[in-house]
């Protein structure tokens, strides 16, 4: 276990720092792009999880494990709408046949 | 900090078990099976009981005067902080075991007197919740929380008031009580706000310590008594604001008992006796309090003499005791005044059970012209009312005697002409007492087709009780005079200071006790006379009187008067604020508002076109300017 | 870097494969021996003596047999499914600690290949990911008999994953670790976890049989409504696989249950005969393996006792009765812990 | 170690694309996958083994199987949706890169990091972990089983057929 | 009615007690009974190594019998072939050329006889319809093949050899009751 510990010392925060964010900017583009509601949520997961990547590497380079909770945090919350969305998702499909993220139009006025 | 009193932190115990039996009561009275809720509530009450016992035992073997429980920091603003706190006492304790024992006896009466009411559970819970507010009221360790049980009784009362909610009049006898009992809230709320407004604290104990730094006769002590005073006043039916209670009587008879005539209506007494100190401070507020309760004495006695609904005279009977407490406070003998209340609490509730078993016996007739002859067919009712009747006249050696006798005794030190007034009003008591038992229990029964019998044994039982404490109730307090040593007094002396010296020269006072005692006997003889040779029958409601004669059968017109002093005037007021000022100038503004907020939204709506990747774009555009802006900041 | 540590590793990574591998070859001639004796059979008894090259000719037929990829069949996913299942079954066995540590030569070889402090939890992640292979591959046939074997085969795997997570936080609760090795260490001589844990054990055997899709849980390949479920379109050595993957996830479910409940490689009694160390190792290792074994023999028992559950009851074992269960068990051992740790 | 952090990240970044550009819903769930392994892979190097199973056990075995499971049932596998015109497609492709360069910018300017705390390779341990989470943060981690319960239900609720 | 087995149950959807309900002593008697056979003799035999003792009557592969003289006793009359339900009897008569006698009984002979084992049932009708007692089924069993021809068997199976040690025992068939039971014209199908 003394091996691993020296990657931290090896490898510089900001590579980290640049990683996560690419994740987050891919996943981004995704929400951006896909029109496809479940894909739209799993680029979400994807960004959640560069920012819980970020947060653990955070906490290794401050050696202070709160960082590790908070991530497990984000996880309950990402499980949790995980759960919600896909059933919704669910709902989509029975409802309007489709789960074309332009279909969801009724969010107006 | 006062060192604890071992097992003394059991006190919450004491409020606490009725309230858990409210809510147990009150949360399950859909499933709760006829009998169930009244033997739960009953429980809780003797538990109750018994656990105030033992605090009483506790505090006297442990040899101190008064014990503070603090339960929880309650209220803490800056450095404002008022404690839930329990304050146990010589004077807390008398209260506790009447509240709880007479309650308890009233909880198991009324298992017998509400069986069969649809809504018996409903009345075991708010019973239960008056016990527990009621406990509050007297354990409190300081204004607040007295406060707190102040308008817990006021609910509960209000509820009880106005259970048989069906009868319109009910209702309004009920709303009557607990406007009544608001006039004197306000008061009170006054008295309190100025209390920590001059000495920033409303536990008691800090107050009477503050207290006693300021001079007799301060203004602001004479402020605040009189304020506190209004209180008492509303909550213990002192004139003016009597005129609710002999309405209440519409509630239940085991309410008119418990909360009309035994612990209630004495909250006013006791919150002046726990006050004493302050009182003590203002000598014009004294005057004042034996104004009141002299002028109410008379007054509600001689109301009393011609009223012919059996509870009625209970009412006013009651409403009259009170001023004799309200003398005794008065005069600055406060002990002689808690006295009065124990001792009126047994033969009060006893009397308002014994018409309870009588109404239940009549088939709910509570007129005595036509009752009569019940002598025979209620032996047990009969024996202990006239056992309560003895006690409230003050015959020796019952119980009332002896507070009664000790007010007289303190209000001919004080000055003759209250004596005079006083007793007075006891020859009236004695007389109507007695013309309402004879009508109802003796000659012949007047009321065709209905056949009364004894009532069952559970309300028999605390008829019997409640007669035993009524007739050897005074025995706590036997006056140096018989042999006795004041245990009463001395029990009380460490929690209320008392104003004047307990004792007088012994002579003038053997002298008082046989004038009043000859009075009493003549006046006896006469009712005896009146009402049983003669038989004669108060007048019907149709048939004409003397004018002084319908004067006190219509209660001097006191409802009427009100009505036109206040009622009136203040209806021309609701009515001019209601059409002129809210419906011209607050209306229209309060709907523009409404209309603008409208058509605002209709513009912004439109911003939304539901479209979630436009959305979707709008919010990252709106993230990025915004990192940007921190960047660039 | 310790070189003779790294080749005794490689070697004795290699040795569990081979084990593995074995004893999952001699499941299968187990399992139909024991089905035939419990039917009054005889079971194979042809190939070699009582059969024992059976599993040998089995696996040739399985190597011979036509390769079939259907049509409509997603390619890469089709082969992608059976890989994973093999692969993810496989990699459990590296966190069993087979056997406490051999001294030769002054030298420490322990007889578990990585130590991890989150072991436990290891096998548990594997076991989520093996999911995928039987959904990808159900879903990959484009069959509707595959398709409702794999999603029958995902929501059952996920909900008794559930009830045996918990069933582990209460064993872990008591052993206060999650390293296997610790854990089977903590069970020297008789302090087996089962006789603390006796209704997490259950448990934990049950969702064992419904992680392995074994009878009576074995809907998502169940003959007589699905054909054969999710591997209804495989053939040839890609069916061998999940055959196999099936075997060899039976064989880690025993260890495991043998290494957190039945004290692993310890043995009663063991240190009042007074053997030297390494012959006590292998004594352990060895009664290791016959607890496995029995736990083998169990599965096979039950497979041939019990009826297959219907979906339904077996949602409802699973979410009405095994999760309360499971909390339940977990709330008594934390209350029991709270009252007796914590005077 | 530097080798491998380059692989892991060349793998999630690839994966994450192809997520993006791949149009078949299973696709993007597999690659999807392989990204949180290489993830996990991450975390093991920044010393964080008990986030990294508690990471494959709960995305890649739940959360992902669910996602996989709704794709299964709702039959999505023809990518039946068509991609956004292509205007929107490079609209956000821009928009991606734009936000790409503003965080790298703002996590440019972030101050250099001083560790509260000594030096410790253990902070990824379970004991470590759970003890800050059972110290620090128990509040919150009741708290978010309310969630989780309220999440729940509410799945249910959806997914019920006539609500 | 009458129960068939002494072991049916009533079949009831009454409340299950607790310990039903939790099914594990159900489970543990079922897996006992499980245990219980998987110790038990086995019913099965090795059967080419070991074979079960056939009953008396059972019919298995056909012979045609020679007589104590080792001739051919069938005369080719047809009887068993139109006996025959499953029609698997074929049979092509030849004359007896001067010098065979010592190989058939009677002037005519079956120059081919065939029964194909795939059709026939073994009703052993045949061998009722015989009148010369040439025709008997026995206990023996038709061997397997890989393909359907050799299932056709010609003389060469069906006749018994000369050999008098190598004969086929048929005598169960021929018991005093089954000939006096031949012998009676009573029958048609004696007729």
């Amino acid at each position: 276990m003394k091996e691993v510990s020296s990657a931290i010392q090896l490898i510089p925060l900001d590579n980290y720092i640049m990683l996560s964010v690419a994740l987050f900017s891919i996943g981004l583009m995704g929400v951006l792009f896909r029109r496809n509601i479940i894909v739209v949520l799993m680029c979400l997961e994807l960004m959640f999880n560069s920012v819980n990547l970020l947060i653990t590497a955070f906490s290794a380079y401050h050696s202070d494990p709160s960082g590790q909770v908070f991530v497990f945090f984000i996880m309950i919350v990402a499980a949790a709408e995980v759960a919600v969305g896909l059933s919704i998702v669910v709902m989509m499909k029975r409802n309007v046949e489709s789960v074309d993220i332009n279909l969801l139009n009724r969010l107006r006025w | 900090m006062v060192e604890q009193v071992p097992y003394i932190n059991f006190a919450w115990l004491v409020p606490a078990l009725p309230l858990l039996g409210f809510l147990i009561t009150g949360l399950a009275y859909k499933r709760l099976k006829h009998n169930q809720a009244g033997i739960i509530a009953s429980t809780m009450v003797v538990l109750s009981f018994l656990v105030s016992a033992a605090l009483f035992f506790v505090l006297q073997s442990s040899g101190k005067d008064s014990a503070t429980v603090t339960l929880f920091n309650w209220i803490v603003i800056g450095n404002m902080n008022i404690p839930f706190a329990l304050l146990i006492d010589h004077l807390s304790l008398t209260m506790m075991l009447i509240i709880t024992g007479v309650g308890a006896l009233i909880h198991i009466y009324s298992i017998g007197y509400m069986h069969g009411d649809d809504r018996v559970n409903s009345f075991f819970a708010q019973m239960n919740l008056f016990t527990f507010s009621m406990l509050l009221l007297v354990m409190g360790a300081n204004y607040l929380v007295l406060f707190i049980g102040w308008e817990g009784v006021g609910l509960c009362s209000y509820l009880l008031i106005g259970f048989w909610f069906k009868n319109p009049a009910f209702n309004y006898a009920a709303r009557k009580a607990f406007v009544m009992n608001r006039i004197g809230d306000l008061g009170f709320i006054l008295g309190i706000i100025l209390l920590f407004l001059t000495f920033k604290s409303v536990t008691f104990s800090e107050v009477f310590s503050h207290a006693a730094k300021l001079q007799p006769g301060a203004p602001v002590i004479t402020l605040i008594t009189l304020f506190l005073l209004i209180g008492a006043v509303g909550k213990s039916a002192q004139i003016p604001l009597f005129t609710w209670l002999p309405d209440a009587m519409a509630g239940p008879t085991p309410v008119s008992a418990l909360i009309h005539a035994a612990t209630m209506v004495t909250a006013g007494i006791y919150m002046i006796a726990r006050s004493s100190i302050l009182y003590n401070l203002a000598p014009i507020t004294l005057n004042v309090i034996i104004v009141i309760g002299l002028a109410t004495a008379l007054l509600a006695a001689i109301i009393g003499l011609k009223q012919n609904d059996i509870k009625k005279v209970l009412a006013y009977s009651t409403v009259s005791q009170l001023g004799y407490m309200f003398i005794a406070l008065g005069l600055g003998a406060y002990s002689t005044a808690v006295f009065h209340v124990t001792t009126h609490a047994f033969f009060k509730a006893l009397l308002f059970l014994g018409a309870g078993s009588v109404i239940h016996a009549m088939g709910g007739e509570q007129d005595i012209r036509k009752m009569g002859g019940l002598r025979k067919k209620m032996p047990y009712t009969y024996f202990t009312f006239l056992a309560g009747t003895l006690a409230i006249s003050g015959i020796p050696p019952f119980s009332g005697f002896f507070s009664k006798d000790l007010i007289l005794a303190k209000a001919y030190e004080h000055n003759i002409l209250i004596y005079i007034l006083a007793l007075g009003g006891a020859l009236i008591t004695c007389f109507y007492m007695f013309r309402l038992l004879y009508l109802v229990f003796s000659g012949e029964q007047r009321l065709p087709g209905v056949h009364p019998h004894e009532s069952p044994r559970v309300m028999t039982i605390p008829l019997v009780i409640l007669s035993i404490l009524a007739v050897f109730g005074g025995f706590l307090n036997i006056p140096s005079l018989l042999g006795g040593d004041s245990k009463f007094t001395t029990f009380l002396q460490c929690a209320v200071i008392s104003k004047v010296p307990e004792e007088i020269s012994r002579y003038t006072e053997i002298a008082l006790i046989v004038i009043s005692l000859i009075l009493l006997i003549r006046v006896i003889i006469f009712v005896y006379w009146r009402y049983v040779k003669k038989a004669l029958i108060p007048a019907g409601e149709t048939e004409t009187k003397p004018f002084f004669s319908r004067l006190v059968y219509n209660k001097f017109y006191i409802d009427e008067i009100y009505i036109a002093l206040f009622e009136k005037h203040f209806g021309y007021l609701s009515d001019f604020f209601f059409h002129k000022i809210e419906n011209t100038v607050l209306d229209p503004v309060v709907d523009e508002i409404g209309a603008a907020t409208s058509r605002f939204g209709t513009m912004v709506r439109r911003l939304q076109p539901g479209n979630m990747s436009f959305y979707l774009f709008a919010m990252v555009a709106g993230i990025l300017l915004f990192i940007v802006f921190i960047l660039i900041i | 870097m310790d070189w003779t540590l790294l080749i005794y590793k490689t070697l004795f990574l290699f040795l569990i494969l081979l084990i593995t591998l074995l004893v999952a070859m001699y499941s299968t001639y187990g399992e139909r021996k024991v089905a035939a004796f419990m039917q009054d059979r005889r079971g194979p008894n042809r190939a070699g003596p009582f059969g024992l090259l059976q599993p040998l000719a089995d696996g040739l037929k399985m190597f011979m047999k036509e390769e079939i990829i259907p049509l409509t069949a997603n390619r890469y996913l089709f082969i992608l499914g059976p890989s994973i299942a093999m692969t993810t079954a496989l990699l459990t066995g590296v966190v069993i600690p087979w056997g406490a540590t051999i001294t030769i030569g002054g030298r420490e070889f322990p007889m578990q290949i990585a130590d991890l402090n989150i072991g436990i939890l290891y096998v548990f992640a594997m076991v989520s990911i093996g999911v995928y292979g039987i959904m990808i591959g159900g879903w990959a046939s484009n069959n509707k008999y595959a398709l409702y074997g794999a999603i029958r085969a995902a929501s059952q795997m996920i909900s008794y994953e559930l009830a045996m997570g918990m069933s582990i936080v209460a064993l872990v609760l008591t052993t206060g670790s999650l390293s296997l090795h610790e854990i089977v260490e903590q069970q020297h001589g008789m302090h087996w976890n089962i006789f603390y844990q006796p209704l997490g054990f259950l448990i934990f055997l049950i969702c064992a049989f419904a992680e392995t899709n074994r009878a009576p849980f074995d809907l998502p390949e169940c003959e007589t409504e699905l054909i054969g479920g999710y591997h209804t379109e495989y053939s040839s050595m890609k069916l061998g696989f999940y055959l196999f993957a099936e075997y060899i996830n039976m064989f880690i479910s025993s260890a495991v249950i043998a290494t957190l409940y039945f004290g692993g490689y310890n043995m009663p009694f063991i240190d009042d005969i007074g053997l030297s160390a390494n012959i006590v190792t292998i004594l352990g290792t060895i009664f290791f393996f016959l607890k496995i074994f029995g736990f083998i023999f169990l599965f096979m028992w039950i497979r041939w006792t019990l009826p297959r559950f219907r979906y339904d009851q077996l949602m409802n074992l699973g979410w009405k009765g095994l999760i309360p269960l499971s909390i339940f068990n977990i709330l008594a051992t934390g209350i029991y812990y709270y009252f007796t740790e914590l005077k | 170690m530097v080798f491998l952090f380059y692989m892991l990240s060349a793998i999630m970044i690839i994966s994450a694309l192809l997520i993006v550009f791949n149009r078949n819903p299973i696709n993007n769930v597999i690659f999807l996958i392989v990204c949180f392994i290489a993830m996990a892979g991450h975390y093991i190097l920044l010393n964080a083994q008990f986030l990294a199973v508690v990471h494959i056990i709960v995305y890649t075995g739940a959360i992902m199987v669910l996602f996989l499971f709704v794709i299964m049932l709702l039959n999505l596998n023809k990518a039946i949706i068509p991609h956004k015109s292509r205007a929107t497609r490079i609209l956000a492709v821009i928009t991606g890169g734009i936000f790409f360069l503003v965080l790298l910018a703002a996590t440019r300017q972030t101050i250099e990091i001083h560790p509260r705390y000594p030096f410790t390779s253990d902070i990824g341990l379970v004991k470590e972990v759970g003890q800050t989470l059972f110290h620090e943060f128990l509040l919150p981690f009741e708290m978010s089983s309310a969630l989780f319960i309220a999440a729940m239900v509410g799945a249910i609720m959806f997914g019920k057929k006539d609500v | 009615m009458q129960a068939l087995t002494n072991r049916s149950k009533v079949v009831s959807d009454k409340k299950m007690t607790f310990i039903e309900w939790i099914y594990i002593p159900a489970i543990l008697k079922g897996m006992s009974i499980t245990l219980r056979h998987f110790f038990k003799k086995k019913a099965t035999i090795s059967y080419p190594e070991q074979k079960r003792e056939f009953s008396q009557v059972y019919r298995g592969q056909h012979v045609l019998k020679r007589d104590e003289e080792g001739r051919e006793r069938c005369t080719a009359c047809g009887l068993c072939a139109v006996a025959c339900p499953a029609e698997a009897i074929t049979m092509v008569a030849a004359e007896r050329k001067p010098g065979e006698e010592h190989l058939y009984r009677e002037e005519k002979y079956a120059s081919i006889y065939e029964i194909n084992m795939l059709r026939c049932i073994f009703c052993g009708d045949c061998e009722e319809a015989c009148p010369k007692e040439a025709i008997f089924l026995t206990d023996r069993i038709v061997a397997s093949e890989y393909k359907r021809a050799p299932f056709i068997y010609g003389k060469d199976i069906l006749v018994e050899p000369l050999d008098l040690n190598l004969r086929v025992d048929v005598s169960a068939r021929q018991t005093e009751n089954v000939l006096k039971f031949k012998q009676n014209k009573r029958f048609a199908h004696n007729k």
